[in-house]
Formats: C-alpha cells, structure tokens, sequence
C-alpha cells in the first residue's frame, strides 16, 4: 500500500507545477481563453515539447506509457492552473479512442501528430436529446459499397472549431439506444457538408455544434470494426470522467486554499472574517470536501489501473462525489468571497465556472448515483 | 383561519390580469420570456405605462400618487405581474429613495423629486456599499465635508446596479468622524450624476453581463438642501427603510414563474426521446423546491396578513430573504441540471432580439440556464449577505 | 386572508396551554408513561371533561364540531406537552374511522363512549410487509353466513394493550394491495382468539403487535360497506397525518426554544456558547425550519378545511417537511445540548424521540416526496 | 502509488480470519450478531482469550507484549474484527491509559499496571470529562491536594464509560490552581476505585441504556507514587495520545459491517412483499453511503501509508474523526428508515439471549434500529464534539 508518486510521476508533477507557476497567470489564461481559438498554440506546442501529450499512449506510438495514475497528476495540476489548452478534446477524447481502435495507418496519419501537437482533434459524442446516454446516437451512416454517408448533429463537441479531425460516433444498425451498431468515423473537418456554429462556453474553452449534411466518407475512415464501436467509445468517455474529476479536485482545492487566503485579509466589522466561527466551520467543511474526494480520486485510479472488479463503481463514486461535493465547495468559495466572488476580474469565478462545467460534464451526480445504486441493488 | 381572498381581491386580480395580458407592452412582456435583456429605453418605457395606469408606486400613500392597495393586493399584483414575466419594479426609485424622501424629507424635497420618480423622468440608484466594506455599512468611507453651501463630496460607492444608466445617486456619506459610533456620523444625501468628478466604472459579474458599477466621487459638490433629514441620521433612516421593505423580499412571485416554467419545459420532449418528466429523480426535486416554495409563500402571507390587520410584520418575516434567495438558487440549479450539456454553451448573444434562427445554439434546450445560475450567486450576497442575515436573526429574533 | 385563531379556536388553545402549565409537567408525564398502561387515566378524564375528546365529532354524534384547523390547535399544544394520553389512537384514529363510516348503533355502542373517555379504541392499520401501504392487508375476514372469520396479524397497535375496542381493516375481497375489497370490522378485544404482545414504544407511549386467529364476529360489527372500507381508513389516516404534524411542530418550536434558552446558559471557554457564530446560524436554521414548517401546516389546515383540490398535495408536502425539518431540529438540539442532550433525565431526548417516531408514522418523508414528484409529474 | 497489500499482508489477514472463524468463542459473535449485550464476564473472557493468542495488544511495543503490527496490519485485524462483529477492544485499558504509562510512567509503574491490563486482570475507565465542562477539558475542578505522601482527592467526573464495571479509573485532576495558564494545574492521576470515598452513579442514556456514569471522589486518599510522570504536565499527555490515537478513530471497519448488513437486510422479503432493494430512492442512499465509507477508508489508508513510511500522518488524517461519526449516525438513519414502523417498539429485553421466540415484536424487521440511532447520537459528542473538531482542524490545519 502505497499512496507516494513514483519518481517518474513527481517529474511530470513537478514538471507542471513549474510550467504553471512560471508561464500560467490567470492572465495569460485569460488572454488565452479569450483569443480566437480559445488557447495558446505556442501554450500547446509546449505540452507537446515536454511529453504532456504523450501521456497515455503506448511507447510503440510515441507515447509515455502512462496509465490512470499518471492522468490524474496530469489532470489536477491543470486544474490547479486552470488550463485551457484542449488536452481532454485532443489526448483524452479523441487520443482515448484513437489508441484503443485505430489500425496502424490511421495512427500515423492522425495519433501521431495529435501528439506532436500539429493536428488538431476531438471526440463528437453529445447528441441533443441523449443527455448522457453516449449510446443514444441518432446520427446515421449509411454504406453504399466502399463509401459512407454520414448525417446528423453534435452538439457540445469540445475544440469543435479547431479540429481537423472529428472522431464521429454514428448509428449503423440497431435502436436508437443500443450498444450495438454504433460505429466511430475519423472525419476531416473540411470535408463538404460539415458545417459548424463554433462558441465560447461557460468555462472559457471553445466548443461547437456541428451539422453532417451527407458528408462522404470512403472506409478507410472507420475506426475500428463497424458496428463495434461503443467499447472504445464508453472507454474514453471513462477515461475522461477521471480525467475531468482529477482536474475538478486541483479546482475544489484552489478554491479551498483562496478562500482561506481571503478570509484571513478580508476585515468586516474590526477582525479578519477568518475568525468568524460560522465561516471557520464551513471552510473546514470544504476542506473535508478536497480530502475524501482526492481519496476517492486515488481509489478509482488505482483500481482502474489495477484493472479490479472496483473500477467501474470507484469512477461512478468518485464522479458522483464530484457533483456534490464539488458543486458544494464551488458555492462556498463565491459565498465567502462575497461581492468580490461573483465578478469576472478575480480568478476565483471562473474555477467556480469549470468546475460547474465539469459537473455537466459525463454525467452529473445523479446519474452516477443511480448507476451506483442499480450495482448496490444487484 | 382561511387564506381565502375576498370577492373584491379577486376582482382586482382580475383588474391586474387583464392589464397584463392585455395593456402591458407586448413586445416587453416577448423579451422577458426569451430572457432578452431590457434596453434603458424598454425600461423607461414600460415604468411610465404603469404611471399612465396610475400603478407607479403600489408602496405609496395615495396622496402621493401610490395606490392604495392592501398588503393582499399588492400580493396578488405581484404574483400577475410574474404570472405573465412581466419585470419587477426597479426598486431604487419607486421603493427605496421616495419613500425615504416622503418619510423624512423636506417639502421642498418631495415636490422637487417625487413626481419624477413616480413618472420615471429620472434613473435612480444606490450607492450603500463601498469597495471593502460589503456587508459592513458602517465602516464606509466617502466623505461629506461641509464648505459654505454645499458639501464636498469625496469616495468610492461599489456594487451600484444599473448605475450606468442613473441620473441620481442617493448615498449614505460620512459627514463626521469623531462620535463614539460608528453609525452616527452618517449622512442620507442626494447626489445628481451628471455633473464633474463623477464617474462610473463597469464591474462586470461572472456571467459577463455589465450591470453592477463603481461610482466615484472627486471633489463633487452637493448643495446643503440636497441632504436629506438631519446630518448624522442617515444610518437610521436607510435602517427604517429596511424595516419597512419587507413584502416582496422572498421573490415568491418569481420564483413561481420560474418554478412553473422549467416544470412546463421538463414535459417536452427533444427529437423525441423521454421527457424529464419522467425522471422520478429529478422530479423529487422539483417536488420539493415547490414544498419550500409553498412554505415561503405561506411565510410570506402571514407576515401580510399581520401588516394587513394593522400589526407589525411577526418575527417569521425575519426569514424570508435568506429563504427566498436559497430558493431561487435552489431552482436555478435545478433548471441547470435539466440543460445538462447545453448549458455549458456561453451564446449571450443568442438571447438578443433578431438573432439568426438558423445560427441558435442547442436546440429545444435553454443555454441560459447557466448564466441564470451564476448571475443569481449575488442574491445571497449582495444587499445584506445571508450571514448577515442570521446574526440579524441570532441577535434581534432569537435573543442570541 | 386571515390566519389568526377565532375565539373559539383560542379557547381551546388556552385550555390546553392552561392544563400543561399547570398540571401536565415533564415528571407527571414520565410518571404516566412508566405507567402499566402508559397514559393516566385521571388526564383522559380531564380531557373528555373540557371537551378535548369531542373536538373532531359532529354536535349530533355528541362532538364539538371541529375541523382541521381546531385539531392542528389540540395537537401542536400535545406535542408541545409532550402529552402521552391516547389521543391519536382514539379520537384520530378510531375515531376518524366511526365518525365517517359507523351506523347510528355503533355510534352509540363505541363513539359515544369514546368521547366520555369511558371506552379505549384504536385502529390496527399496520401489517408487517406493507410498510406504509396501508391497501396492502394480508389479515383475512372469510364470512359463513352472518358470521365473519378473522385471521392475520397487525403490528404497531397504538394502544393496543388498553384498547376495549380494535378497528380492524381486513381483506375480503382483491389482491392483497387493492383498494377495492378492504372491510372495516370492530372487534372487541376480549374475543377468543386475539392475542396481544403489548410492549412500550421508543417515545414512551404504548402499542400491541396483536394476532387473530380465527376470531368470530357477526355482521353488526362490519363498519361501513363490505368491501368499502378504503375510503374511510384513508380518510382516519390522513387526519392521523396531519394531527402528528401539528404535535411535531409543537416539538420542534419547544426543542428550538429550549435549545436558545440552554446556549445562554451554558458556558464553555468562558463564554456562553450562544455566542458562538457557528451554533448561532444553526439555531436560526432550526427557527427557520419550525416557521416554515407552521406555514405549511397552515397551508394544509385550511386546504383540507376548504376541500379544495390542494389538499392531498398540501399533506403530502407538510408530512414531507416534518420528515426532513423535523430530523434536523431533532438533532440540532440533541447536539448542541451535549452531553445533556443525549440524558434520559432531560426531556430534550424525549422530545427528540417522539419526533423520529412520528417521522416513522403515515409515511416517512421520501414516501411523501415521491407521492409530490408522481403529482408533479403528471 | 498503489492499494494493494503484500504477500506477507495477505497472509497475516487469512491468518486473523481464521482465527476469528475458528477460535474466538463463538457465543460472543452470537450475541454480537444479534445485538445481545455483552455481560462483564463475556467481556472480560474475550480480552483474555485475546491476550492468550498474544494479540490484546496491536498498538504497545513488542518488548512489552504489543504486537509489533505495522499500521497495515492494524488496519487488516480491525477489517476482520468487524467483519465477522467481533466487539472491537475496550480501548480504556490497552489504548489509553496503557500507553501513557509506558510513555511517561515510572519503572515502578510500567510493572505494577501494564501486565494486568495486557491481560484484563483490572477494567479502567478514563476520568476526563466533568459535569458542566463538556469538551472545554482545562476548565476541570477536580482537585487533588497534596498531604504528606498522598493526594486528597474531590470532585466528579462524568460521561464515565462502564465504569460501574472498573477497578481502577485514571484522572486529570488540578493540582494547582496559581497558574496563568489553565491547562498547567492539571496532572494525571491513577486512582483504585475499590475504596472509601469512590461512589459511581449512573447516567442513563436515551435510549435507556446505562452505560456512562459519575464518579464521584470525596477525600479520596491516592498515594504520591499514582502520578503519572510530573505534576502540571497531566494536560500534555493526555494531548500526545488523542494526537497519537488516530487509527481506527474514523470507524470503518465497524461501519463497513454495518452497511453491509443493512444491505442484505434490504434484500429480505416480509411475507413475500417487494423487498426494499427495488426501492431506487432508498438504494441510491445506500449507494451515498458506501461512497462516503469508500472515501473515508481511503483518507484512513493515505493516513497508514504515511506512518507506515515513518513519517506523521498527513493533515487529512484530522478529518477522521467528524467524518466517521457523521457516516456512522448516517448508517443509523437508513437503517432506522428501513425498519419503518418496526423501529418504534421499544422492547430491549427481547435482545437478551434466551428471549422466547413466541414473544418476540417486529417479525423479519430490526426494532432495535432505533436504539442504535438514539444511542450514536453521543458519538458527535463524547470524546470532543464535533464542533470542537471543526474548531481545531480551522486552527491547527486550516490557520484560520
């Protein structure tokens, strides 16, 4: 039993933190958040130059090997610095699928300068009325011999507008629902009758809705078998609810650790609000908060790295502690803050944001509790 | 005990429901529901409708122009007014600034000010908080200093809603420093805006909309007779006024509506697939949200019916601002939760009139439901946090 | 809109209010419930002699002709008393059921002398599988003739020890949760065979798991229609439902007050710990819990006094907030008590457990929620 | 960074559960199981059998008879303990006094107490808290005078857990009061209760059971060499075990035992009805449940791992304590939930072993539910409130 970084792990660790402290002020975010890509390409070439984008992918691909443990260190410290680079569109997303059910063709056409941080890429898998059933794909494809007909929309796709490849999941046999017949495409987003309305979220990243209007694709561009494709689908999409939950906790602690800060400097009536009882208690609360979801975090990294029979309750568990726990520390560290919380200068608003972001994202904590209690139940 | 309403209460409600659905300006009323922001224009607008209607100031005494009505009346005409979306009052004029000037004020004053309240030829608003103070009014700092006829006018006031659209300020100012308390040595004055040394700087919130301000004063000269009272008293009068300013407070009308409406919304269907009503989840919590709703509205109307029955608002009236807040909270975060992905999308401008249909975000979804969300973390903070508030309560209600 | 007591209402309260002060004290009341019968018979006299007994009959059966509001005024001034006479098994519960469905005969024979305290009666609406069911019957009543055969068992027989007089709900006819098929009998309680196992319950009052085994009765005992019996035992149990909400809320207005009294006087670190931010907000939540609470027992009063098409909602919603607002002042004050708080000796426990027994009682609050949420949702 | 134990570990653990299995009398687990109380007998037979198999003490040093575990397999015997509701041990003895007198006792001490409480030949309850005092230890009034070679003791002590059963009771008590500082009158007495002038009384809990009392000392004569280490400094040590005290504190060996059990409870069908597992809304607060469990088992693990690897357990191990007992009365709710009308009979007798079947209440349903609900509500209280918790982790972790 062990719960120290390995001295691989504190070098990527150690690596970010620095990145961060010397070359990531919450204004530089800002200008970044607000250019019109939405993040820094310089900022991201970077990630690419020290290893960031390598993280989860095989050597034999050029990668660094690392598993749920490594993504979590990754994750946390980016939320620290609250990031808006597209790592979860490009390695989580789009890279989790990519190295689980790419032939080796597209690896090299596509995975491998996702890595070099010279492709652009994302994962399209939010349909309007699926919420987060990622298996509710109305979107078609349709064969006609060598050649494929995709339409249909995505809403949400994260870094949609600066994609040069969409990873599409589309219906190709079966019920709306089902797990079978979904099929993942590797769509250029050049291609004729792919049509984009790009925005700014909530969050100060970028995503898209997207229209597929018989776009034509030949069959080299299936990822995977077809009809098969929802286990790599739901495996990045796992991926992803760590990756997220990890980058929630490096928030929930900023968040903690700023709200302490502030309430130690912030004077009302004569004292520091730091020694006003009420609010020492709520802060220990979100203390408690951090602790019990970074042990949860470390639970489910562990298990799924372990590959145990745990793993898929530890990253319900841990989403769903997310929701609740994150939502609650989010509302304090603004309450705290008071007026100054709720306004656009200080940082403290918009890791309020991501965080709230995060919570809509892969489920919410409902969801997660209902899948739990259906194994609980079982 | 009954909470019935009288034959004559119901004719009013009539009167009211019949106004908004029938004289009130349409085009407002469409902007509202699409949660279109108002212009200053749309907002003047619409006020001096009521005017022309003679409902301007349903807290007035008649003679001043107000209504007359009943605690009940004023009750059900703000639930109409929610009913249709209808905007609330803006309140720094009609309910903060006339009732102080009537209360307290000179003739001179109320002659000079309150018609244009009450017509809205003038943009009032507040200007309590300051920068570092918060919810602890007593510590503010701008100065009032005395200089013949007028007085010199020096500071910062923070938080001001709407204040870029303002003619008037009316400001709690120190106008001494050496009394043992703190509060004695504030003042209650009237400040025009468009004159030298003030200026107002845009605080944008969270959710980007620029709608609160900070207001400078820099050497600003206010003429003795624009000071309201007695000097010294200021902290007295903004503190009767709170006092007073108890009906409506808890939001029930509003919440209400936006109960309602994400309750209609949970019914419709998205190409077809299961509605959110049928999620037993999450309409447990919308089933409760509507169990607080009911208590606050309940709360509400036995404080009413005890103003009604000419005694002072009981003890319960204490809680319904933190309530009400926490509730509107409560279903701003329910409303988010039913937008899942799509309200992570940040399209403001989506909600202004004659945007493209075809260029809309999110179909069958409301985008906005997260910018509501973070907009409204200030009602628990701003004008008296609810921490605030419980000392309030620990020390007046309870004895603490 | 008023929501004052009219003179009739406030003679009554200060009736109430006049006894417990003077005569209803929380040693005699300990000393009651220790009692062999749990209750003093000496009280129930004195409470049929003011008339406390009749509250909720019609003047021609003998009763004072109140409704819903005038009970929410007996029971809110019980709970405040902590009153452990049988009120709720007699007059609300047995009564509920007479009063409604009972002939004139019966009338005579049981109401009558219930109101004269002369007679003790309960209802026996509690099965062992149906949780809070109260269509789910499996206890049988098979009819030969003129006679009928009971058979079953019924567990958490308020009263049942003292009772002369059980109200039976049996199944005659319809699967074992119908409504359709219920039949509603009064067995005295000296008949051969029923057994009872009388024991004390958690909140200091009494009760019987009783058994009946081949019980005979004639068809005079049938109250109301055969196979009708629903309606009436819905309509005792929905009085009982708001009857136990009124004595929670005088509870949790006691616990609160005396909670407040107790942190002036209590001093720790030197100081009284009412001064003490942290307990301060909580004591202001536990405030606001009782007012809230009130105005939804006002609500619900007047709804159901009205008969308008809110009056199931209202119940439900009230029964919801007792089950949820109710447990926090409970343990608020147990709590902040301390070390007291958790003491036979003081009556805050005894407060604090006849809460959590009528959170058990009609249905706890997520059973009420999820009545709401089916009418909210359709 | 891993979670998975050693080799050796795995061992030790299929070790313990034999042991449980298969030599520990097997009667107690019965009565553990179906919620009997223990008698004094039975608690002091199972010490014994405990210190027979060299196992009474897993926190003391080998050298003095402690198991020599690491912190592993601390946690590994507790899991099994609880697995099979084995009573966890009586900590007064073995965990509390039994330390500080080998950390700070005399030689002379070290042989006279520890062999008898390694093999629970004496039952020690702890004197700590007094009437009135609460969680606020260094206002205490029990005073120890000294008079030649003795103290003369006065005073009372409260909250005494089962000490109506102990032989001897270890104090804080004042032994000066002309100290600025509160908490350096105070030093630490061991003190024979089997003498004139020790009375007990009992306090009766909630739920009925007597379990805590006063004890009362009224010119008690206790010789000089009963002094733990030096007069004043009594305070000190009692601070150095709480901050040593830390395994096991959070519960969730028991609490794992008690979830799984209310879990199967749920899979059990009354005459045939739909067990409460098809209930969603129950089972998701289950599934709450086990999350927060999971969570704390994890916060106690990062805590063993730490001092495992010979450093201080990390600051979130101070979270332990509140966390544990929220889960704990978290448990009892759902459990008390789940036994619906069944929770109300209070009949205590019918869990004394040789009950008669045919009287027993509440077929297939737990009425003792209730009683643990009742009786847990002191662990947000005894042992420093949670509010005292919350008070020190602002200070001492947080800075606040």
């Amino acid at each position: 039993m062990d719960f120290s970084l390995n001295d691989v792990q504190s070098m990527l660790a150690d690596s970010i933190e620095k990145f961060i402290a010397n070359d990531y002020d919450f204004k530089a975010r800002q200008k970044y958040s607000e250019s019109k890509t939405g993040y820094s390409q310089d900022v991201w070439q970077t990630f690419s130059e020290l290893g960031w984008t390598a993280v989860p992918f095989r050597e034999e691909d050029g990668g660094f090997d690392g598993g749920p443990v490594e993504m979590t260190v990754v994750m946390e410290r980016f939320g620290r610095g609250l990031i808006v680079e597209p790592y979860l569109a490009n390695i989580v997303l789009a890279g989790g699928v990519l190295r689980r059910a790419a032939n080796e063709t597209q690896k090299s056409e596509w995975l491998s300068p996702i890595i070099a941080g010279e492709l652009q890429a994302t994962l399209a898998f939010v349909e309007p009325q699926a919420r987060y059933d990622i298996s509710n794909i109305a979107t078609t494809a349709a064969q006609d011999g060598d050649r494929w007909s995709i339409n249909g929309r995505k809403g949400y796709v994260l870094n949609g507008g600066n994609a040069d490849l969409l990873i599409v999941p589309a219906r190709t046999a079966g019920g709306q629902s089902d797990y079978e017949g979904i099929t993942l495409f590797g769509i250029g987003s050049e291609l004729a009758g792919v049509s984009f309305r790009d925005y700014q979220t909530i969050d100060g990243q970028r995503a898209a809705e997207i229209d597929f209007s018989d776009v034509t694709l030949s069959s080299d561009k299936v990822i995977g078998e077809v009809n098969k494709g929802y286990q790599s689908l739901q495996a990045a999409i796992s991926d992803a609810t760590l990756a997220v939950s990890a980058e929630a906790i490096g928030i929930m602690s900023v968040l903690t650790e700023k709200t302490i800060e502030y309430s130690k400097s912030r004077v009302q009536f004569g004292v520091p609000i730091s020694s006003f009882q009420a609010l020492q208690h709520r802060m220990v609360e979100m203390y408690t908060a951090c602790e019990q979801s970074r042990s949860l975090m470390m639970w489910a990294a562990m298990a799924i790295a372990d590959g145990n029979d745990e793993s898929e309750s530890a990253l319900h568990a841990l989403k769903y502690q997310i929701g609740t726990a994150g939502t609650r520390v989010g509302e304090e560290a603004v309450q705290i803050h008071g007026g100054m919380g709720v306004t656009w200068e200080l940082d403290v608003a918009h890791y309020f944001k991501r965080l709230t972001a995060i919570n809509l994202m892969f489920g919410n904590a409902d969801w997660h509790l209902d899948r739990l209690a259906a194994t609980t139940a079982s | 005990m009954n909470a019935t309403f009288t034959a004559d209460e119901l004719a009013f409600r009539t009167e009211v429901r019949h106004f908004f659905e029938n004289e009130f300006p349409g085009d407002i009323l469409e902007k509202q529901t699409n949660a279109v922001p108002l212009t200053r224009d749309d907002v003047v607008r619409w006020h001096k409708k009521m005017f022309e209607k003679g409902w301007a100031a349903p807290n007035w005494p008649q003679e001043l122009g107000g209504t007359g009505w009943s605690p009940v009346q004023k009750y059900l005409f703000a639930d109409e007014q929610a009913r249709v979306s209808a905007p609330p009052f803006l309140s720094f004029g009609v309910s903060m600034v006339g009732p102080i000037i009537y209360t307290f004020g000179s003739e001179e004053q109320k002659q000079r000010f309150l018609p244009d309240i009450l017509q809205f030829n003038t943009w009032w608003c507040q200007g309590y908080s300051e920068p570092g103070a918060g919810s602890d009014l007593a510590s503010l700092k701008t100065r009032a200093d005395r200089n013949g006829d007028h007085y010199v006018v020096n500071g910062t006031k923070s938080w001001t809603t709407l204040g870029q659209y303002a003619d008037w300020i009316f400001c709690l100012v120190r106008t001494s420093s050496d009394v043992a308390r703190r509060q004695e040595g504030i003042s209650f004055l009237l400040i025009d805006m468009n004159q030298p040394g003030v200026s107002v700087k845009p605080i944008v919130l969270l959710d980007g909309e620029h709608e609160v301000n900070e207001v400078h004063f820099d050497n600003v000269k206010v003429p003795l007779e624009n000071l309201v009272g007695e000097e010294g008293k200021g902290w007295t009068y903004g503190k009767v006024l709170l006092q007073h300013e108890r009906t409506g407070i808890a939001g029930v009308a509003d919440s209400k509506y936006r109960l309602s409406r994400l309750k209609a919304r949970t019914a419709l269907s998205i190409r077809g697939a299961t509605p959110l009503s049928a999620d037993r989840i999450f309409m447990r919590k919308i089933a409760a949200a509507e169990v607080e709703l009911k208590a606050l509205e309940y709360t509400e109307l036995r404080t009413l019916a005890s103003v009604a029955s000419g005694k002072a608002p009981g003890p319960e009236s204490s809680i319904l601002k933190i309530a009400g807040t926490e509730l509107r909270q409560a279903i701003d975060s329910l409303r988010l939760e039913a937008s899942a992905y799509y309200a992570l999308p940040y399209v403001r401008d989506q909600y202004v009139a004659d945007f493209p249909e075809d260029k809309r975000i999110g179909e069958g979804t409301e985008t906005n439901a997260s910018l509501t969300y973070f907009n409204d973390r200030k009602v628990s903070i701003f004008g008296g946090s609810n921490e605030i508030q419980k000392n309030i309560i620990a020390k007046h209600v309870l004895g603490l």
